[in-house]
C-alpha cells in the first residue's frame, strides 16, 4: 500500500511537539523561581518555544496553515 | 539628589522692564502676522488654502512671540549677568537649582498650547479632507519629467495645461507612470505624491480663477528641477466648457486613454512598428530583452514570441496570437515567472498597445 | 561579542582594573583600545568628512547663485547634494556626538577607567572611516542622485554608486549600533560608586538617552538599505511597484530610523550645552531632573512619529492625526529644556567664552528651528510646504545651528582637556560671529523662499527667487569663512595654544578633577561620588581625588 | 580532566575573581543588547513582509502553488527540540553532568544541522519543483527568501559556534564557575529558536 510521506511528516511534527511541549513547559515550571536577567530570558524563550511547539502540533493536524498541504 | 534649596527669587525693574518691551514686541509681531497680506505674494486659489493661511498665521504669531521672549531673555540675561571686571575670580551666581512653580507653569503653558493648536489643525485637517466627493474628475498622472491630465470625455491625454472650473468641487487622482512624484501648486497650498501602482486622491473646490504653476516636489530624476512648467487653468464655467469642448474635438481620433483593465478588446489595426520600438525601450526594456524566451531580465525575452515553435503558448497558457499579447498588455500578468502591471500603471494607451504589438509581431 | 572583553581577565575588579599602557606609536594612537585616544580619532576623522562635505555644500549654493545654475551639471549637482546630505548626517554629526564627543567625555564623567569593550569601540571606529571612504568613492561609479533619502523607485534607477551608498551607510550603521551597545552597558555597568543617575552629569543622560537609539533604530536603517541592495543588485522586489514592491514601504522603514536619528543627532548637543551653560554662568543648571526625564522622553516619543515625513506620501488619511499630535507632544519636553537653560542664565556669573558664545547661539538657533518644526507637524500646513525649501531651512536650523553649533560649543570647551591647551579666545569669537551671521544670512531666506513655491532638490529655480537665492549663498560663503577660522585656531592652538591646568573653566564635573590631557588609565583611584556636580556654592562632592594631581604613581590594579 | 575542573571548579589555576563577575555581568548585558538589535533586524524584516503581503494584491500570490506545512512542521519540530535540548545541556553543565552536557550539546549540533539540511531540501524543492525564485517570484520569494535565509544562516553560525563550545568543553575551557561561553551559546540558540516561531507562523500558518 503506498504511503502519503505528508503523514509521516504530520505524525513526527504532532509527536515531536508533543514531546517539545511538554518538556519545554516542565522545564519553564522548574526554573520558575531561578533568578538572574539571563534565567528571566531564558523563561520568556521557554515560554515561547512551548507555543512554537503548540503551533507545530496544530500545523501537524491540519488545524492552523492558510497554504493547502500537499 | 537635586536639593530644591531655592532661594528667594529677587526679579529686578531691569527684569521687569524688559519683559513689558518684550510683551510689546511680542504683541507687534502678532499683529503683524494677522495683518500680512499673503495673498498677495500668494493668491489662494481653492477655498481651503485660505484656512491653511489661517492656520499659517497662528503658527507664526505664537511662534514669533515665543520666539521674541526666548531670544530676549537671552540676550538680557547674557549681557546682564555677565562678570564684571570688578567681580572676585571665584564669584559664583545665585545658586538657585529650580522652581517648581516656574517648571509647572512652563510645563502647563506649551502643554495648553499643543491641545489648542492640535485642535485648530485637526479642524482644518478635516475641512481638506471632507471637500465635497461630487464634481469634476480628473486624472494627474506623473511622468519623468512631466504631469499629463485625463478627463472622462477627452480622449488621451493633455499634458500642456489642467482646466478647472471655478466654485466646482474637484476630484483629483493622482497616480504615476514611473516613479514618486508630488503635484504640487503653491497657490492650493496643497500637495500630494503621485506613487506609481497606487492611486491617490485629493478634493478641493477652485475659489479664484487664473493661471497657477505645477510644481513637482518630490526629486524624480535628472530633470525634475524642470518639471514645473505645467499650469493649471481655473476659469469660469463658460470658458472651461469651451475649452473642453475643443478638447474633445482635437482628440476625438486618438484611442481611449484608460482601457478598463480586462476591458473590451484592443483594435490592432493601424499600430505602427517604430512607435512601438521606442516605446518598448522606454516602458518595456526594463524587465524584457529582445532575445530569446529564457533570456530573462524579469519577465522572458521576447524575440519571436508570436513566431516562436517552442512557445506556442503565452505564459498565461492562452495562443500567442496579437489579440492575446494585447490582453497581457492590457490586463497585466501575474505568475510563478513574475508580475507585469496593467496598462493603467504602465501607462499605455490602446494606441501604445496597438503599436507595441504590430513590433512585437516584426520580431522573428 | 563576548570575546571583545576577553582582555580583561586578569587582576581585581573592572574597577580595579588597569590594563598596562601600550608602547608603540601604532598601538597607542592608530588601533588604540583608549576611550579617549578613539574619540579624538572620532574627532578628527569626522572634521576630515566635514570639510570635505562642506565644499560640498559650497558647491550646491555656488550652483544655486544663478537660477538657470550653469556652474555644475544636473546629474553632478544632484550627486553633490544627495553626498552631503548622507555625509553630513551619517559621517560628521553623527559620529561626532557619539563616538566623538560621546567616547572621550562620558568614561571621564561617570568615573570609569574605559567604556565596557574597549576592542568593540577600537572596532566600530575602524569601521567608520572605511565606510566614509566607499561613501565618497562612489562619485568614481556615479554617485546616489536621490537625496539622502534615497526614495525608491527613482534610487533604484540611480548609477551603480547607488549601490555603494548603501553598502556604506549600512557600515557606518554597523559602527553605531555597536557603539551604542558599548556606551549603554557602560553607562549601566560601569558608574563610579555613588555615581547614581540622579548624579550622572547631563552629557552622560544625553548619551544614555542616545545609546539605545544608536542600537535599535539603526538595525531598522540596516535592514532597509540591505533589501534596497539587494533589490538594486539581484532584482529581488521589495520597492518596485511594476514586480508587486511598494516605494512607501522603504519611507516607513527610512524614516523609521531617520527620525530617532534627528534625536540621535541633538540629544548628545543637549548634553554638550548643559554642560556648557551651568560652567559659565557658575550655577547649577536650572530643573536638572527635568532636563534629564525630558532627554529621556523625546528618546521614547521619537519613534512614535516617524510618518510625520510621510503626510503627503499617500499614507492614510486616519493615519495623520495620531502622528501629528504625537510630534506635537514632542514639542513639549524640548520646550521645557530650553525654558530651564535660559532661566540657568539668569542670576549667574556669566563668562563669555566662545564655548559660552556657542551656547547661547545653540538656544536661539535651535529654537528658530524647533518651532518650524511644529509648522511642519501640522498636517495641513505640511501638504503646503513638504519637499519645499522651507522644509530645508528647517533641518538646517536644527542640524546646524542645533547640532553644528553644540559640536563648536564641546570643541571649543573641551580641546583642553583633549590637548591641554586652550584654543585661541579671538579667534573663537571671530569664528562663531562670522558663523552666526553667515548661518541665518543662508538658512532664514529658504523659509519664505519655499513658501513661495520653490521645491527642493532642484539644480535651476525660477528666477522670481534669484536674489534670496544669491543672498543665500554669498552668506554661505561666509560660513565657509568661518569654518576656515576655526580649522586655523585648531591647527594654530595644538602648538601654540596656551598651556591650561586641569580645569580652565572651572567646570565640576569629574573629567575637570584629573590633569589635562588625562593619564592612559583616567584616575589613580576611582572617586566616590557625594552629589550632583553643578553645586557652585557646596564643596566638589567627591572623594578620593586627593593624588590625581599628583605624582603619585597609580596604585590599583594588578598587572 | 574537563570533568575534574567542573567537580571543583574555582581550582587555583581558575580563581573565581570579582575581575571575572563584573566582566561576566558586562558581557551578558552587551549580548542581550545585541541580540535585542538582531531581533530588531528580523522585526524590520517581518514588518516589510506583512506589509508588502497586505499591499493589496491577495495573498498567497498566484502562481506559488504550495508551501509543505507539513514537512515545515516537522522541521520546524527538529529546531524546537535542539532548543530543549539545549537548555538541557545548560542545566547538567549547572549541575556538573559534564558527559550528558557533552552529549546534549551534540543533540543539539545534529538536530540543528538536520533543521539546515530540511531548509535546503524545501528551497530546492521550490526553486527547481515550483520555480519559485528569490528575485523572479515578486515579494513572496523576495520576503520568504530573504527571512528564512538570514534566519538559516544565523542557525549555520549557531551549529558552527556549538560546535566550537563542544570542542572548547572537551579541552576544559570553561569550568563550574566560568562558563559565560556556554550561557552565551543557550541564549543565541534559544533565541535563533524562537525567531523561528515567529516565521513559522506567519510564512506557513497566517
Amino acid at each position: 500500500m503506498h504511503l502519503d510521506p505528508a503523514i509521516l511528516e504530520r505524525t513526527g511534527a504532532i509527536a515531536g511537539g508533543i514531546i517539545v511541549g511538554i518538556v519545554a513547559f516542565y522545564a519553564l515550571y522548574k526554573d520558575w523561581a531561578t533568578p538572574g536577567v539571563e534565567n528571566q530570558v531564558f523563561k520568556l524563550m521557554l515560554l515561547l518555544l512551548g507555543v512554537g511547539a503548540v503551533l507545530a502540533i496544530l500545523a501537524g493536524v491540519g488545524a492552523l496553515g492558510t497554504f493547502k498541504t500537499a | 539628589m537635586v536639593e530644591s534649596r531655592v532661594q528667594p527669587v529677587r526679579l529686578g525693574r531691569g527684569f521687569w522692564t524688559v519683559t513689558a518691551v518684550l510683551a510689546l514686541l511680542a504683541v507687534a509681531a502678532i499683529v503683524f502676522w494677522y495683518q500680512f497680506p499673503l495673498e498677495r505674494y500668494l493668491p489662494a486659489a481653492i477655498v481651503t488654502a485660505r484656512q491653511v493661511d489661517t492656520l499659517f498665521r497662528f503658527m507664526a504669531a505664537t511662534g514669533s512671540a515665543l520666539y521674541i521672549f526666548v531670544c530676549g531673555y537671552l540676550l538680557y540675561f547674557a549681557i546682564a549677568f555677565r562678570v564684571r571686571p570688578s567681580d572676585p575670580p571665584d564669584a559664583i551666581g545665585v545658586q538657585v537649582h529650580d522652581n517648581h512653580r516656574l517648571e509647572f507653569w512652563w510645563t502647563l503653558i506649551p502643554t495648553l498650547f499643543v491641545i489648542l493648536l492640535s485642535i485648530i489643525s485637526v479642524r482644518i485637517w478635516y475641512e481638506i479632507m471632507l471637500e465635497p466627493e461630487n464634481g469634476v474628475v480628473v486624472q494627474a498622472i506623473g511622468h519623468q519629467f512631466n504631469f499629463t491630465f485625463r478627463y472622462p470625455q477627452i480622449n488621451g491625454e493633455i499634458s500642456d495645461e489642467m482646466h478647472l472650473p471655478i466654485n466646482v468641487p474637484v476630484t483629483l487622482n493622482l497616480t504615476s507612470s514611473d516613479v514618486i512624484h508630488s503635484f504640487w501648486v503653491p497657490a492650493m497650498r496643497l500637495k500630494n505624491d503621485t506613487v506609481p501602482g497606487l492611486v491617490t486622491s485629493i478634493r478641493f473646490t477652485p475659489r479664484l480663477s487664473g493661471r497657477y504653476q505645477i510644481i513637482c516636489t518630490q526629486f524624480c530624476g535628472v530633470l525634475h528641477s524642470q518639471m514645473n512648467k505645467q499650469v493649471l487653468v481655473i476659469e469660469d464655467r463658460a470658458s472651461f466648457n469651451r475649452w473642453y469642448h475643443a478638447m474633445q474635438t482635437k482628440n476625438a481620433h486618438v484611442s481611449n486613454a484608460l482601457p478598463a483593465a480586462g476591458g473590451g478588446a484592443v483594435s490592432l489595426a493601424g499600430g505602427s512598428a517604430s512607435a512601438g520600438q521606442t516605446l518598448f525601450q522606454q516602458k518595456c526594456s526594463a524587465c524584457h530583452a529582445i532575445g530569446p524566451f529564457n533570456q530573462r531580465i524579469v519577465g522572458p525575452g521576447l524575440k519571436g514570441v508570436l513566431h516562436d515553435p517552442a512557445h506556442p503558448n503565452l505564459v498565461n497558457g492562452d495562443p500567442a496570437t496579437p489579440e492575446n499579447v494585447a490582453k497581457i498588455l492590457q490586463t497585466g500578468y501575474t505568475g510563478s515567472i513574475g508580475t507585469m502591471p496593467n496598462a493603467t500603471t504602465n501607462g499605455l494607451s490602446n494606441q501604445d498597445i496597438a503599436n507595441l504589438v504590430t513590433y512585437l509581431e516584426t520580431l522573428k | 561579542m563576548s570575546t571583545q572583553a576577553a582582555q580583561l581577565t586578569h587582576g581585581g575588579g573592572i574597577a580595579d582594573h588597569i590594563h598596562p599602557e601600550p608602547q608603540g606609536f601604532v598601538r597607542r594612537y592608530v588601533f588604540s583600545i583608549d576611550h579617549k585616544i578613539i574619540g579624538i580619532q572620532y574627532i578628527i576623522t569626522a572634521f576630515v568628512f566635514f570639510i570635505l562635505s562642506g565644499l560640498l555644500a559650497e558647491t550646491i549654493r555656488t550652483q544655486l547663485l544663478n537660477a538657470n545654475g550653469g556652474f555644475v551639471s544636473p546629474e553632478t549637482y544632484n550627486e553633490v547634494y544627495s553626498v552631503h546630505g548622507s555625509a553630513m548626517v551619517w559621517l560628521v554629526v553623527i559620529p561626532m556626538l557619539t563616538g566623538g564627543f560621546g567616547n572621550l567625555i562620558f568614561p571621564l564623567q561617570i568615573g570609569a577607567r574605559d567604556v565596557a569593550f574597549p576592542w568593540l569601540n577600537m572596532l566600530s571606529f575602524w569601521i567608520f572611516p572605511v565606510a566614509g571612504l566607499m561613501l565618497f568613492s562612489s562619485f568614481l561609479m556615479g554617485a546616489p542622485t536621490a537625496g539622502w533619502t534615497e526614495y525608491p523607485p527613482v534610487s533604484l534607477q540611480g548609477a551603480a554608486g547607488t549601490s555603494m551608498w548603501a553598502a556604506a551607510i549600512f557600515l557606518v550603521g554597523v559602527s553605531s549600533t555597536l557603539t551604542g551597545i558599548n556606551f549603554l552597558v557602560t553607562l549601566l555597568k560601569m558608574r563610579a560608586p555613588g555615581m547614581t543617575f540622579t548624579r550622572m552629569p547631563l552629557f552622560c543622560w544625553g548619551q544614555f538617552a542616545t545609546a539605545p537609539l544608536l542600537m535599535i533604530a539603526t538595525t531598522a536603517l540596516a535592514a532597509a538599505l540591505a533589501a534596497l541592495f539587494m533589490e538594486r543588485q539581484f532584482g529581488v522586489p521589495f520597492y518596485d511597484p511594476t514586480k508587486g514592491g511598494s516605494p512607501v514601504l522603504w519611507q516607513h522603514m527610512f524614516w523609521f530610523y531617520s527620525h530617532p536619528a534627528v534625536y540621535i543627532m541633538v540629544l548628545p548637543a543637549f548634553g554638550i550645552i548643559s554642560e556648557v551653560l551651568p560652567t559659565f554662568s557658575r550655577k547649577p543648571i536650572f530643573g536638572y531632573k527635568l532636563i534629564a526625564f525630558s532627554s529621556a522622553a523625546i528618546a521614547l516619543a521619537g519613534f512614535m512619529v516617524w510618518a510625520h515625513h510621510m503626510f503627503t506620501s499617500g499614507l492614510a488619511p486616519y493615519l495623520q492625526l495620531p502622528f501629528m499630535i504625537l510630534t506635537f507632544v514632542i514639542g513639549i519636553p524640548t520646550g521645557i529644556k530650553i525654558f530651564s537653560w535660559t532661566a540657568t542664565l539668569w542670576g549667574g556669573k556669566i563668562h563669555l567664552t566662545t564655548a559660552m558664545l556657542f551656547a547661547i547661539g545653540f538656544i536661539a538657533l535651535f529654537t528658530c528651528g524647533g518651532i518650524s518644526g511644529i509648522f511642519l507637524a501640522a498636517v495641513p500646513y505640511d501638504l503646503d510646504v513638504h519637499g519645499t525649501y522651507f522644509v530645508v531651512g528647517h533641518f538646517h536650523y536644527v542640524l546646524v545651528g542645533g547640532s553644528l553649533m553644540g559640536i563648536f560649543a564641546g570643541m571649543y570647551y573641551w580641546f583642553p582637556k583633549m590637548s591641554g591647551r586652550l584654543l585661541n579666545e579671538t579667534l573663537g569669537k571671530i569664528h562663531f560671529w562670522l558663523f552666526f551671521v553667515g548661518f541665518n544670512g543662508t538658512f532664514l531666506p529658504m523659509h519664505w523662499l519655499g513658501v513661495e513655491g520653490m521645491p527642493r532638490w532642484v539644480a535651476t529655480y525660477d528666477p522670481q527667487f534669484e536674489f534670496w537665492n544669491r543672498f543665500a549663498s554669498v552668506s554661505s560663503y561666509i560660513m565657509g569663512i568661518a569654518i576656515l577660522v576655526f580649522f586655523v585656531n585648531v591647527l594654530w592652538s595644538i602648538r601654540n595654544g596656551k598651556r591650561c591646568g586641569p580645569n580652565p573653566w572651572g567646570g565640576r564635573t569629574l573629567e575637570w578633577m584629573i590633569p589635562s590631557p588625562p593619564h592612559y588609565y583616567n584616575f589613580k583611584h576611582i572617586p566616590t561620588v557625594y552629589g550632583l556636580p553643578y553645586d557652585f556654592s557646596h564643596p566638589l562632592p567627591y572623594k578620593g581625588l586627593e593624588e590625581e594631581l599628583t605624582d603619585s604613581p597609580v596604585a590599583v590594579g594588578a598587572h | 580532566m574537563a570533568v575534574a575542573s567542573i567537580a571543583h571548579g574555582s581550582s587555583p589555576e581558575h580563581p573565581v575573581d570579582q575581575l571575572y563577575a563584573e566582566t561576566r555581568e558586562l558581557r551578558l548585558q552587551g549580548f542581550l543588547l545585541f541580540l535585542i538589535s538582531d531581533c530588531v533586524l528580523f522585526s524590520s524584516f517581518i514588518f516589510a513582509y506583512l506589509y508588502l503581503r497586505n499591499s493589496g494584491q491577495g495573498w498567497p500570490p498566484p502562481g506559488i502553488k504550495h508551501l509543505d506545512v507539513a514537512f515545515a512542521a516537522w522541521n520546524s519540530v527538529l529546531l524546537f527540540g535542539s532548543g530543549a535540548t539545549m537548555h538541557y545541556a545548560l542545566e547538567n553543565w549547572k549541575h556538573g553532568n559534564f558527559m550528558k552536557y557533552m552529549w546534549m550539546l551534540i543533540f543539539t549540533i545534529v538536530l540543528g544541522a538536520g533543521f539546515l539540511g530540511g531548509q535546503a531540501y524545501e528551497y530546492t524543492h521550490l526553486i527547481f519543483g515550483e520555480h519559485v525564485s528569490w528575485w523572479g517570484s515578486g515579494i513572496f520569494g523576495a520576503s520568504f527568501f530573504t527571512l528564512t535565509g538570514m534566519h538559516g544562516f544565523h542557525v549555520f553560525v549557531g551549529v558552527c559556534y556549538l560546535t566550537v563550545l563542544l570542542l572548547q568543553s572537551a579541552a576544559g575551557v570553561y569550568n563550574g564557575q566560568k562558563f559565560f561561553g556556554i550561557t552565551a551559546g543557550t541564549l543565541y540558540w534559544h533565541f535563533v529558536d524562537v525567531i523561528w516561531v515567529v516565521l513559522f507562523s506567519i510564512f506557513y500558518l497566517l
